[in-house]
């Protein structure tokens, strides 16, 4: 295990950044999404309009690699289609689980490549995934 | 007080490992324990020489597991100076221990009773007395802490005559409290309630005596007391055991067995349906006789030297945040604490990087959490093979914690 | 058909060992098992090199547990044929894992419901349904065998609209029935029942698949196919598990705790409390890498030999009495018998001094012993290391019975 | 094990004997002693008169250790008193437990000396004592 592959120059501005980890006036979508075992307890809330997600940010608290990674996620997602949120979600968890086989695919998930090593973490895959999953929660419903 | 001679750490053979290119520095006993040679030896040597399933065979081998079953309830019953042997039940873990006390005393409560716990209660010694609760409309109680993780005086005032069940851990596992268990069960008694001690923290490092104690019930797990996993202990005092109704249900509890009814057998028996763990029983007998042959006085000297240094070294650095008591006379090895700006995750991966292995999250411990106001803590904990080599290696690693997380330091 | 290699008694260090002078013939397989090297030596690579708390810990030994762990429920999975490794929940044994159904399963039953056992169940799994029927006011229902231990066309018939759950086993522990339990449970979802199949017998010795039986839940133990003591399976259809409160409370199996309520996590956590068994996970897939190795249907082929050779032996005597099928189609490795005139202990003492370790008595299943009008008996139970010489030994040692306890032959 | 250390002719014998294995009409004393393990299934019938045993016959069923066990010990405790016959009981446990020092006390005990190797069979020593506890549960009422 290279810790330097794990705690990136970015994904420790994102972690220190309160940028996105603010509240979020008038949200059309919240969604709470937790890790009980960690104690990663994040709030996403976004606003969306005609399918597009205008707005993001989220509150709670967690690990470096959780609140980055959420960080990381909203920068991505802001602008986005519902849809194309949801296509970057899928791609994300498929990094994880390290099921890509055309890289240039990675391409598309931006920043938020910085965790492609997480998956030789094993106990903290859940951390990277958590704001991902929550995504998905709150766009599917 | 002196240390252990540090060559013991040659009877466990997995602190040889080499995690991330660094010796293995193990600081995570509350969780579980390694394992010494002898017990080792001992699983293997029952599998190659005397296996066969006990109680029920009039043939050689089965008459030797039965035995071999029976002499590990013995040196157990010595090991907590129980009266008998059949006091001694085994289970797989405390905390089925636990699960099957509330089962079965579930008879002695009325609607109203109250149970009281300790506020820093671990999961296992929380959640089957609130089914119990639940069930028959008791009064779920707690004692709470100081901010030093003592009991203040004045709680136990809770223990009153309505208290029908005190159900206390000896030692925290979380905040390394050791709790004055022989006055709150002398308390307890007065009230007429029933106790239990949780020593599954206790009872792998210091002498644990259930008569001085008085205890009704005591529950611990092997494999935290350097046993293997998948077995743990309930002793019970005698009239309480031949009073309470079984739990698991099955073969070898028996008496008879009939298609509408059936009748149980005399304890330990009735306490332990199915085929035991002799495998299990035979290697906590072996751990036993290592914890005596180092002597359990001289592992409590041995874990109150480092547990002392570590907090020395530890108050020295000004972004570390202890948790627990700072009277160390009433703190045994385990040490609770965050680092500033740190999430304990964080912390414990980066000292996993530098071959430690420490522990973070809420220790089955939510209810103390919460009323610490934390959401989750870093605990190392200490045993006989830990050195203060160890230690240092701990507190240089932990001063890189920061760096790594962005901070100057 | 073959046998198989007889050089894999190597494989088995304690058939080495020497009874009572004599070479070790061990005939009690359906008690428990004799373990290959390949297991005690996972046992031990366990505690040597890997262990630690699973599923807590963010360090590399806890992660390596955790992901042996998982491993282990991956290979169980495979090896029964589930759909996913959440549905393999690990207990201490086949008995807990019978308990477990009974106490979770209780919400799915109303007053007067019917649940269906055969009266050949093994104790394990009558009592815990004993006990909900009398908690629950159900009416517990038998099949009954006929005089060959085969359950006869009209039985089926107390299938019914009422029956709510199914637990039967797959193979008698006493008769050696292979029972049809694929057509049982095609007719017991007709009525809309649950089925329960206890596969502590069946799964040892002959390829057991959960979809092609359509088993909404299997258990079994690891003792009783090479594995460790103190591990046992309880096999569920995850939309069932899914609804099931948890039976055991404790560490890891929660999502939030407070003090005074409390939520738990998904299955498989939510059924598996305290800290768990790795060691004994560890210990089971080596066995079922083992047993794979060899074969299933080797294993099965090998008993058939012999089994017909014993009972063609058997049968020649005409003091012996043996009980269960003879159509060797429906009869596993599995020979009760009686001696006239001679009490079933005397004869398992007489073949002891053998060398021959056989079992004498109700074997948990004292209705089906009432039933068929006897006591006890004594029974023979083959498993892959077992030879015809084996059985040549006991053939000869059972014709010197009735002489030692002064009888002319 | 040496079996014939077990299976003595002695015990055969007993085990075979029906003459004390009979039902008695009108006994005073009437005790079950059971080992559900094993099936061993006893009952004792006394006839006792002024603190005598005066006559004593068992029924049931069980090995040929437990049968022998029982007739050997009715035929000892026959015409003794009830003192005596206790006595005898704990003696004969004591023998089996190998807690006698001075091998004269065995003497008491008679043909039930022909039990005392079956304390190297621990499987078998509840069949032995089985007719001796049914024993103590009946004189002690
Ligand atoms: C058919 C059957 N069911 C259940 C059990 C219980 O298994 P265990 O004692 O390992 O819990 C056994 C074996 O004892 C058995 O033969
Ligand atoms: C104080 C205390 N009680 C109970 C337990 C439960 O022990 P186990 O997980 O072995 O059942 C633990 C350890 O996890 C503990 O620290």
């Amino acid at each position: 295990m290279d810790l330097s592959q794990i705690y990136t120059q970015l994904i420790m501005e994102h972690n220190k950044n309160t940028q996105n980890k603010r509240a979020l006036d008038d949200p059309t979508i919240v969604e709470h999404g937790h890790n009980p075992s960690c104690g990663d307890d994040i709030t996403l809330n976004l606003i969306e309009k005609n399918g597009v997600i205008v707005d993001a940010s989220f509150t709670g608290s967690g690990c470096a690699i959780s609140q980055a990674s959420t960080s990381i996620m909203i920068d991505l997602i802001k602008g986005k289609s519902t849809e194309d949120a949801l296509e970057l979600a899928e791609l994300f968890i498929k990094m994880i689980k390290k099921e890509i086989e055309d890289d240039n695919e990675l391409e598309k998930l931006e920043d938020a490549v910085a965790f492609e090593n997480i998956s030789n973490m094993p106990a903290r895959v859940k951390c990277a995934v958590l704001p991902w999953h929550t995504l998905e929660e709150a766009l599917k419903k | 007080m002196n240390l252990i001679d540090p060559k013991i750490i040659n009877d466990f053979p997995i602190l040889e490992r080499k995690i991330n290119g660094n010796r293995l520095v193990y600081l995570d006993n509350a969780a579980t324990t390694q394992k010494p040679r002898n017990v080792i030896d001992a699983i293997s040597d029952y599998y190659n020489n005397h296996n066969a399933n006990p109680h029920r065979g009039a043939y050689t081998l089965s008459v030797e597991a039965t035995s071999l079953y029976d002499s590990a309830k013995e040196t157990v019953k010595k090991f907590i100076n129980a009266n008998s042997k059949d006091e001694i039940i085994f289970t797989k873990n405390c905390t089925e221990s636990l699960n099957l006390l509330a089962f079965s005393l579930s008879g002695f409560f009325e609607e109203g009773d109250e149970i009281l716990l300790c506020v820093s209660e671990h999961h296992s010694n929380i959640l089957p007395w609130m089914r119990l609760s639940k069930d028959k409309n008791l009064k779920l109680n707690y004692l709470y802490v100081n901010d030093e993780g003592i009991i203040p005086e004045k709680e136990y005032e809770k223990i009153n005559n309505k208290t029908k069940l005190v159900s206390i851990a000896q030692m925290s596992n979380v905040l390394g409290t050791i709790f004055p268990v022989k006055k709150i069960s002398q308390i307890a008694h007065e009230k007429g309630a029933i106790v239990v001690i949780d020593a599954a923290q206790s009872i792998p490092h210091k002498k644990v005596d259930v008569k001085d104690i008085d205890a009704d019930f005591m529950v611990f797990s092997a494999h935290k007391m350097l046993g293997p996993m998948g077995i743990g202990v309930l002793y019970g005092k005698k009239h309480l055991l031949d009073d309470m109704p079984p739990f698991l249900l099955g073969g070898d509890m028996i008496e008879y067995v009939y298609e509408d009814h059936a009748t149980y057998a005399e304890i330990p028996f009735k306490l332990e349906a199915g085929t035991q763990n002799v495998e299990g029983a035979f290697g906590l007998e072996a751990a036993i006789h290592y914890l005596e042959k180092i002597g359990l006085q001289n592992i409590e000297n041995h874990e109150k030297i480092l547990t002392e240094y570590a907090m020395q070294e530890m108050l020295k650095i000004p972004y570390i945040n202890i948790y627990g008591p700072m009277d160390l006379e009433k703190h045994g090895g385990i040490i609770s604490f965050n680092v500033k700006d740190v999430h304990p995750h964080d912390v414990s991966t980066v000292l996993d990087s530098y071959g430690i292995s420490s522990r973070a999250g809420h220790h089955c411990c939510q209810p103390l959490m919460r009323y610490m106001g934390i959401n989750a803590s870093v605990r190392i904990s200490f045993y006989l093979y830990n050195s203060l080599e160890d230690i240092d290696v701990f507190i240089e690693s932990i001063k890189n914690v920061r760096k790594w997380l962005g901070y100057g330091s």
